[in-house]
């Protein structure tokens, strides 16, 4: 199934045979109608978990359900996700940021490409665009408690900014810094130092005292999307620096 | 937990953490090792010690980790565990010096004791299972401990063996690990009980028992080497030796064999296993694997898988012990666990040393090694002849337990198969032992490093284990023998109490013992180089305390309860004379044949087995139970084929083979009959002995087996052949006394006086007249002296048979007859001896001669008793049988007739001596000892009317007129048949000189023994040219090419039939 | 658990610990820090999963935030989850010990410290997940973090694994999240043990436990889908090689026991488990072919790897007998556990052997490791033991492992898998001699250069690691019964109908 | 048939296509994106069951933001090791199997 992996591009879109193609659509064809079937079949009213939500709303700290799910009933599962994409973001961290003290002097975080010429249009754009992202953040992130919105969103519009930045390409970002990894694992950190101090507090892991519910969830919604943006920014970035070489390579 | 408990455990930790710590050791730390090693084995030793005086007292030794639920793992200390724990402590001892010595010079040392030590560990565990998953365990163990000492060299071939050694052992784990797996979840949990565990749970379904069983003992079949899973073990031969000897003797097949014993005792219980039928299917394939193993092992040229064949024969006589279901055989079974064990590492340890001091590693290159490397070779043939089942060395017990067992539940079966088994074994030991001690050294060897022919520490583990084997055969009576411990686990395992009689009654006179010991320990003593000149010098008169035991000693038996099975020495009125005629024999030609081979290189040598030769005489006229006799006997029969080739001319070789084949066959066949006496008898000392009660196949087997010794006509073929060719003096004891033992043991084992053998007697009688008459037709037309005399040999053996065959067919008549057939025996043995010194001093007969008179005189003298004129011992003899046998007219008709013959033979030899005189010139021989050893001989041989007070009775008969008439005139008129045609005698053809009655061709061919191939053999020596005949006088009928071999694969499948048939239902 | 009068929360501690770690050694960059801290942790997590098998409560659960099913998320630990964190925290101890000499000098120590307590962590969240969309979450975790660890090797063939793991680990996912998405339309909640008390067997459940069976199959390797395993396992440095095999494809498999055996029990039939039963049996066949046909030490050892999965799928038939789950049900399960701790102790061992030979000799081509034995005695001596209990010869783990599987066997009555748990032995008995035979042969073509020997010290420690795990799968075949008692404990899943 | 049946049965299509294209697709882009398809049906099915009651169900929302992150973080990660197999300058090797 995986035992061809291109990762160039090929004459052909499809690594099979025609017949094989043919036979797999329909065996797949044949599983999807089943489990179609299967679906209709045994179509009947769930239980109801969503009134049981509804009714533990107020409890909760926050007002939309969505979050009330995500950062107070299923929180842990939160937690979890964000555990994997800090797997992700260390996998992707490129090596040279660990060479420690050894390596180029600290540099900030985020440096003009000197080497760069500069387009005054795009700076100019990047100049409203970067803090109306930010801004865009910041509302999703404390919009989330009441309205669809979050963390998530909140750090993927942030890293939005970080991405056109880069595109941009009057910047550059380094990783190899202590705060740049702080940063990369705040919000798990944090996750875990409220789920421990709730824990000290109630007695049971990551159950918030009622009125300090809404606090708690901002904190940790506050470093996740910090984290979040810095990780997703961090995957572009990185994939982007493999990337160029790798298509100069290509066609060379 | 007390010490009690964990010493079972202690003893396996002795081996285990030795192991462990060799691993750590440095390859350059030999002290360390050693310590460790030599540590590990001492406390080993000494914990089974403590082990087993408290047993013997009774105690429980068990120690119980948990393991499962319903399972633990069980270390328990039962007698039959330290019997094998024992065993294992032990070699392992003498294992561990042997490889220090071996592996000298080689690398990864560390690693090959460490796997060593584990491999003991973990065999000492497999003795102390006392459950069968502990006991699979520790199986388990063996096989993972084993391999890397398989592959230690790391060669192409060990590494190939190490392959299928793990191919086969994982094979028959798996199987095992079924078996147990499926049992343990029908019956719980699985320890060995000593009646069996299954025959308490009738409600299990008995066919998967069955299937259990067959899974269960397919797995412990392969480290068995049961056919078809030994495929491993000859492979395995490519490890090196120590690891071959372990292999072999102790661990892995052992532990097969021992997981077999367990099985069927402590697990299936062995009378329920025979109720599920499946000792049957046990007992065939160990039967099988018995016979298979040793044909294999005959085609092997390779010493070493010679020996791996051997094992796998020899292993399955556990099994079949086993399978037999009986308690006697369950003795023989499991004492050969241990028996087998220390012989097969002696022949390991020998064979190692072989290839490791001089290279040797087939047995095409063993020629003449035995006097490069003297001790080991000894050692080798101690053992060698253990595996035949030779007694008294321990293999003997075994096959005695397990016949006479095989017989207490009537199978007849299991006695053919030990018959083949012992015949297939002397097949291919024997030619190695030949071609060690008696062929030529077809290379130099090299040079001796040191004093010792080899390593010390090579040299000693063989000769310890040897020495072993020796006593645990011979003293197998006393209470802490194998023997006895085994008896004491079979006892168990039936359920009953060990009844022990211990009354020694009988007085004890170490007199008597030492008439047999003198021999040996003057032959053992020629084994130091500083001692030989004076053992030598003194052989003869070894025999002297025979001489004054046999005049002085008051009758009376001496009972020796530890020696075999509990030994009886006699001496009565008629083992008496036997006793004093051995005694003048062996002293009289003992001091001619010193000094006449005086100038012989091989006089050592010759002394040896003249030494061995006497000691079998005398053991055997005094030995009254059956243990002894047949001990004594096969030291005799095999000790003399040392004298027989003693020339090393290739008619000596021949006649060599020839007798050994024949003294094999008897040897198997008098097993069988005596194993079938013990049985019917109900006793091994002959005085306890029934012989009343024998079955008439034991009569039949007794017949000939001791007719073959005996020269009974139709056994008789290696007589006229071995005779001749061996030195005078050893000549003159084969005729004049050896052939003897036959007529002393039909004398003891046969029922005479009382009981009618009517078949056997007739048989007897007409075999012995038919011997009697054809063997003077064939001794005419001889043309050597001696052969001549062996022909005499026959005719005069034939008369003693027939007076046997007579005293079967009326018993009444025994109590005189035996008489007069003993004073006839002592006077052939006397006359014969004297004849056939004679023939050593042709020269001094020789016309130039200045005392050829008196020369003349003790060649006549002897030749005229012998023909019985009157006043001459066979005056005497002659007389004494036709007045005991005066109720059988007929055959008191015949007896003038053999007389005649006589005559005629005996003229003739003396007409041979004075031709050949008259060619030969006198040469300067000493000639003392000739006129001693004759001058003696021909005094008693006149006297002996007047010594013997058995004669009294017969004097006055013997001296009458009619008498003296009766013995004249067949003298007479067989001095005129002889004129009459001795000049046909004199111009014919010269007759086949080189071969028996058959190829005189006085008998049909279809005898056997005449073979084309043998002429052509002689023929391929031209240096033997006068001896090669130029033609067959006598038209030979067509040949039928019979090798004596093929004649008792015959008679023993002929046997076979009977038995099958005649035991009861 | 209390202990010194504080209430430890055990199971939310056990994930905790591992993700705290995981950014400790993510913020530290002093290597030796870095490893003390790892070796601590470790050492704390073998302390609590201890502690807490020995308090005397069968089985644990836990309420996240107070919520408890369905809304909430619920942690739950029975005997076969305490046996597997047991197992895991061992091992985790043991290769992070392997893991402070085999990266020593190495940069990606850097990144591999924080994705190995990442994977730990997930590993303990599948270990003691109740919720079926939680157990999505620590499946990701899992599967991500182990395809960054192959990928950690570098070389073009570990890419290579790693991507096609990945693709794999993703694929299966998907399907484990689309068998829950049908749950949940159907039953309306996560929670394991409340579906399980609502299962029927219906279509719907059906293609339910198929796409979730099938997903996690493709994550546990049954054949036909095990292509991934091989060279993922064979490509990735030492100790992660080890605990892919050990205990990675084990979590996958303890989810599908928790979903066939507890949640989808009444869906399941007598001949599905028998179906997987087959795949199993053909996969201990498939595997042994291919360990004995591998020309690579660690190739070999990855395809044993798919043999030995194969054998817990005999799990399936052996539990689902026509006669009643009851009867054979925890027979079953003990034995399966117990093979599962036995073969992760010992695969353990044989990978980290492998690492040590990989290491000290340069290569790992099986044909040219000839002296072997005295060039490297203390790894093959470890990769001997290791395959000794793979063997399932006495003493160790993986004998009483077998000895257990077919003692059920045999008390189910299905003797056929008796031959064939005995063939697989003998067909894993030819490829470990294989491997020893060569190790043996005194030929020697072994070129130890000098810089080889100056890696001396650490091979050592590497060596003991190993030899430690090797001695765990022999103590480990002396008493069995420590397990049992464990395993005796009810099932927290169909104990828990009641929110606690 | 009711809306969210609906969006089930076409979460399901989607899953089905996306599982031909992983399987037969050759470009690992193509895998992805094939891969990413799959999610996406998974995540209607999901969807479809949060209005399969009477009230919406934010659970499945959740659910399915988390599985999007899960997604993201997976398709980077393949998405990085194609790109460091393409750094590495050679075509994929054949592997041995």
């Amino acid at each position: 199934m995986f035992l061809k992996l291109e990762t160039r591009e090929t004459g052909s879109d499809v690594g099979l045979s025609t017949l094989a193609c043919f036979l797999l659509g329909v065996v797949i064809t044949t599983l999807s109608a089943a489990l179609i079937i299967a679906v209709i079949v045994s179509d009947k009213a769930a239980p109801e978990l969503a009134s049981l939500a509804m009714q533990n709303l107020n409890t909760s700290g926050v007002e939309n359900p969505v979050t009330a799910v995500l950062l107070n009933f299923r929180s842990y599962d939160t937690l979890l996700e964000i555990a994997v994409l800090l797997i992700v973001a260390v996998a992707v961290l490129p090596d040279q940021c660990f060479a420690g003290k050894t390596s180029l002097p600290a540099k900030r975080f985020l440096s003009r490409n000197v080497k760069h010429q500069v387009n005054p249009v795009l700076a100019g754009l990047l100049k409203w665009l970067v803090p109306l992202a930010l801004l865009v953040g910041g509302y999703l992130l404390w919009i989330g408690a009441y309205a669809p919105g979050g963390a998530f969103q909140a750090g993927a519009v942030i890293a939005g900014a970080g991405v056109a930045l880069s595109l941009a390409g009057q910047h550059d970002f380094t990783w190899q810094t202590t705060s740049v990894r702080i940063t990369l694992s705040l919000g798990l950190l944090v996750f875990i130092v409220v789920a421990a101090i709730n824990n000290l507090i109630t007695g049971t892991t990551l159950q918030y005292p009622v009125s300090y519910a809404g606090l708690f969830i901002l904190i940790i919604e506050v470093a996740a999307t910090i984290s979040i943006a810095a990780i997703l920014l961090l995957l572009f970035v990185c994939l982007k620096a493999i990337a160029e070489p790798a298509r100069e390579g290509d066609t060379q | 937990m007390s010490f009690n408990d964990l010493l079972p455990a202690l003893i396996v930790l002795s081996a285990l953490i030795p192991g462990v710590l060799i691993f750590c050791t440095a390859e350059q730390n030999v002290w360390l090792r050693r310590t460790l090693n030599f540590a590990g084995n001492v406390s080993c030793l000494a914990l089974i010690g403590l082990l087993i005086s408290g047993v013997y007292a009774g105690d429980v030794f068990e120690m119980r980790l948990p393991l499962l639920p319903d399972i633990d793992l069980v270390l328990h200390a039962d007698a039959l565990s330290l019997l094998f724990v024992s065993l294992s402590g032990l070699l392992w001892l003498l294992t561990t010096i042997y490889a220090l010595g071996y592996l000298e010079g080689t690398q990864n040392h560390s690693r090959f004791f460490g796997f060593f030590s584990l491999c003991v560990a973990a065999t000492l565990g497999i003795a102390l299972a006392g459950n069968l998953i502990t006991f699979l365990i520790f199986y388990e163990l063996l096989t993972l401990t084993t391999y890397p000492l398989v592959v230690h060299k790391g060669n192409a071939a060990s590494l190939r063996a190490g392959r299928i050694y793990l191919a086969y052992t994982m094979a028959g784990g798996a199987l095992l690990l079924a078996g147990v797996v499926w049992l343990k979840a029908l019956a719980g949990p699985l320890d060995f009980t000593a009646t069996g565990i299954l025959s308490a749970m009738p409600e299990l379904d008995p066919g998967h028992l069955k299937i259990i069983f067959a899974l269960i003992i397919a797995g412990l079949g392969v480290k068995a080497a049961l056919v078809p899973l030994y495929g491993w073990l000859p492979v395995a031969m490519a490890a090196p030796a120590p690891v071959s000897a372990l292999l072999h003797a102790v661990a892995v097949v052992k532990a097969g064999a021992f997981g077999i014993v367990r099985v069927v005792y402590d697990v299936y219980g062995i009378e329920f296993a025979r109720d599920l039928g499946l000792t049957d299917l046990l007992g065939v394939i160990a039967a099988f694997t018995i016979v298979y193993g040793s044909v294999l092992a005959l085609r092997q040229d390779d010493l070493k898988k010679r020996l791996a064949y051997s094992t796998v024969s020899q292993v399955s006589y556990i099994a079949l012990g086993t399978a037999i279901a009986g308690p006697i055989a369950t003795i023989g079974g499991m004492v050969h666990l241990v028996h087998q064990g220390v012989m097969k590492i002696t022949l390991f340890f020998c064979a190692g040393n072989l290839a490791e001091t001089l290279g040797i590693h087939k047995v095409s290159e063993l020629n003449g090694v035995g006097r490069r490397m003297p001790l080991t070779m000894a050692a080798f043939t101690v053992a060698a002849l253990g595996m035949i089942g030779l007694p008294p060395v321990a293999g003997f017990v075994s096959k005695w337990y397990l016949g006479t067992g095989a017989l207490e539940v009537e199978a007849h079966w299991v006695l053919v198969i030990l018959a083949i088994s012992s015949v297939l074994n002397a097949l291919y030991f024997l030619p190695l032992l030949h071609a060690a001690w008696f062929k030529p050294a077809a290379q130099t060897w090299a040079p001796k490093q040191s004093f010792w022919e080899t390593s010390l520490m090579l040299l000693l583990p063989p000769v310890v284990t040897a020495l072993l084997a020796l006593i645990v055969g011979v003293f197998a009576g006393m209470s802490i023998s194998p023997l006895s411990w085994v008896e004491l686990i079979a006892a168990r395992e039936y359920g009953q109490e060990l009844m022990r009689d211990t009354e020694a009654g009988g007085l004890f006179s170490p007199q008597m013992s030492w008439v047999i010991l003198t021999p040996l320990l003057l032959a053992s003593g020629l084994l130091i180089p500083a001692l030989r000149q004076l053992c030598v010098r003194l052989a003869p008169w070894a025999a002297l305390p025979a001489l004054l035991a046999g005049l002085m000693l008051p009758a009376g038996p001496t009972m020796l309860p530890d020696v075999f099975f509990g030994s009886v020495l006699v001496i009565d009125q008629n083992s008496r004379l036997m006793l004093l005629l051995a005694a003048i024999l062996w002293l009289i030609v003992g001091v001619y044949g010193v000094s006449s081979l005086k100038a012989d290189k091989n006089l050592v040598r010759y002394t040896l087995y003249f030494l061995l030769c006497m000691s079998g005489s005398f053991g055997l006229t005094l030995s009254q139970d059956l243990f002894g006799f047949i001990t004594f006997f096969a030291l005799m029969s095999f000790a003399a084929y040392g004298l027989v080739v003693h020339s090393g001319s290739p008619e000596a070789m021949l006649a060599g083979k020839t007798y050994m084949q024949w003294v094999v066959i008897g040897e198997v066949l008098l097993f069988a009959a005596l194993v079938g006496l013990a049985i019917s008898g109900g006793g091994e000392a002959l005085m306890d002995l029934d012989r009343s009660q024998q079955p008439l196949w034991v009569s039949w087997l007794l017949l000939f087996g001791f007719g073959i010794k005996a020269g009974l006509l139709t056994t008789h073929f290696w007589l006229p052949r071995a005779h001749p060719v061996a030195p005078v003096p050893a000549s003159a004891l084969l005729s004049g006394l050896m052939v003897k033992a036959g007529l002393i043991g039909w004398w003891r084992f046969l029922p005479l006086g009382e009981v009618v053998l009517i078949e056997v007697g007739v048989a007897l009688l007409v075999l012995g007249f038919g011997g009697a008459f054809l063997a003077v037709i064939i001794g005419l037309v001889q043309h050597n002296p001696k052969r001549l005399l062996a022909y005499s040999t026959i005719s005069q053996m034939g008369i003693l048979a027939a007076g046997v065959g007579a005293g079967l067919l009326v018993p009444e008549l025994w109590p005189i007859l035996s008489v007069a057939l003993l004073i006839y025996a002592v006077h052939h043995g006397l006359a014969k001896g004297a004849l056939f010194l004679s023939v050593g001093f042709i020269q001094l007969l020789s016309p130039g001669s200045a005392v050829r008179w008196l020369a003349w005189l003790t060649v006549l003298v002897p030749a005229l008793a012998m023909a019985g004129l009157p006043f001459t011992s066979g005056a005497l003899a002659k007389s004494a049988l036709k007045s005991s046998l005066a109720e059988l007219v007929w055959m008191v008709q015949l007896l003038p007739m053999t007389a005649i013959g006589t005559t005629l033979l005996m003229l003739r030899f003396v007409d041979l001596l004075h031709k050949a005189s008259c060619d030969s010139k006198p040469a300067n021989i000493e000639v003392v000892p000739h006129y001693f050893a004759c001058g003696v001989l021909v005094l008693f041989v006149v006297s002996m009317l007047y010594l013997v007070p058995q004669a009294k009775p017969f004097m006055t008969y013997a001296l009458s007129a009619q008498a003296l008439a009766s013995a004249f005139w067949p003298v007479l008129a067989g001095t005129l048949i002889y004129l009459l045609i001795r000049t046909y005698l004199t111009n014919m053809t010269p007759l086949s000189t080189s071969n028996s009655l058959v190829e005189g061709g006085a008998l049909p061919s279809w005898f056997g023994d005449v073979n084309k191939k043998y002429i052509a053999h002689i023929s391929r020596y031209p240096g033997n040219v006068a001896n090669v005949p130029d033609k067959l006088a006598f038209p030979v009928l067509p040949n039928l090419q019979v090798h004596p071999g093929v004649t008792f694969i015959g008679i023993l499948v002929c046997l076979g039939i009977i038995l099958v048939y005649s035991a009861p239902v | 658990m209390m202990i010194l009068g504080i209430t430890l929360p055990v199971l939310p501690l056990l994930v905790g610990l591992p993700l705290l770690a995981a950014i400790a050694v993510l913020l530290i960059s002093s290597h030796r820090w870095r490893t003390s801290i790892s070796t601590v942790i470790a050492g704390l997590q073998l302390l609590i999963v201890i502690l807490a098998i020995q308090t005397t409560e069968a089985s644990y659960h836990y309420t996240l935030g107070g919520w408890g099913a369905p809304l909430g998320i619920g942690l739950a630990a029975d005997g076969l989850s305490l046996a597997l964190l047991l197992i895991t925290a061992v091992l985790v101890l043991m290769i992070s010990l392997y893991s402070a000499w085999y990266f020593s000098d190495s940069s990606k120590a850097t990144r591999f410290w924080p994705i190995w307590w990442l994977l730990v962590a997930g590993l303990n969240t599948a270990f003691i997940a109740a919720d079926a969309f939680n157990i999505y979450v620590a499946l990701e975790m899992i599967g991500l973090s182990a395809v960054a660890l192959v990928a950690l090797a570098g070389t073009r063939m570990a890419l290579v694994a790693a991507l096609r793991y990945a693709l794999a680990g993703l694929l299966g996912s998907l399907c484990y999240l689309l068998g829950v998405a049908l749950l949940y339309r159907a039953y309306g909640t996560l929670d394991l043990a409340q579906l399980s008390a609502q299962m029927q067997a219906d279509p719907l459940s059906w293609a339910a436990l198929s796409l979730i069976s099938v997903g996690l199959l493709l994550k546990t390797a049954l054949l036909p889908l095990h292509f991934w395993l091989p060279p993922a396992h064979a490509s990735a440095p030492a100790p992660v090689s080890a605990a892919l095999s050990a205990l990675v494809v084990k979590a996958s498999f303890f989810l599908l026991v928790r979903f066939w055996l507890e949640v989808f029990d009444p869906a399941v039939t007598v001949t599905a488990a028998n179906f997987l039963g087959v795949l199993g049996a053909i996969a201990i066949f498939y595997g042994c072919i291919g360990a004995c046909r591998a020309q690579r030490l660690k190739l070999l050892v990855a395809y044993s790897t798919v043999a030995q999965l194969g054998y817990l799928f005999l799990l399936f038939p052996l539990a689902f007998t026509n006669s009643s789950l009851e009867m054979f049900g925890d027979a079953a399960v003990a034995a399966v556990t117990y093979f599962i701790i036995a073969h992760a102790l010992a695969k353990a061992a044989m990978f980290l052997a492998a690492g040590n030979i990989l290491v000290s000799c340069g290569h790992d081509e099986i044909n040219n490791l000839n002296g072997l034995a005295r060039h490297q005695p203390l790894a093959l001596f470890t990769f001997a033991i290791a395959g000794v209990s793979l063997i399932g010869l006495p003493p160790s783990g993986g004998f009483i492992a077998k000895w257990l599987l077919l003692n059920v066997a045999i008390d189910s009555g299905q003797w056929w898998w008796v031959i064939v748990v005995l063939a697989g032995g003998l067909l894993t008995a030819i490829y470990i001699a294989r491997v020893l035979n060569v190790a043996f042969s005194q030929m020697d073509s072994l070129n130890i250069s000098e810089e080889m020997t100056v890696t001396r010290s650490r091979t050592i420690g590497m060596a003991a690691c190993g030899l430690t795990l090797a001695i765990l799968t022999i103590l480990l075949g002396f008493n069995a019964e420590w397990i049992l008692v464990l395993l005796n404990g009810s099932s927290p899943i169909t104990d828990a109908g009641v929110v606690r | 048939m009711t809306q969210d049946l609906l969006y089930s049965i076409t979460g399901i299509v989607l899953f089905g296509i996306g599982l031909f294209g992983v399987i037969a697709a050759a470009h690992i882009i193509r895998k992805l994106i094939a891969l990413n398809t799959m999610g996406i049906g998974v995540f209607m099915v999901l969807l479809a069951a949060a209005r399969h009651g009477v009230v919406t169900d934010p659970v499945p929302h959740a659910m399915v933001l988390t599985g999007i992150v899960v997604a993201v973080a997976g398709t980077a990660l393949c998405l990085w090791l194609a790109l460091q197999l393409q750094l590495l300058d050679s075509p994929v090797p054949e592997e041995p199997p």
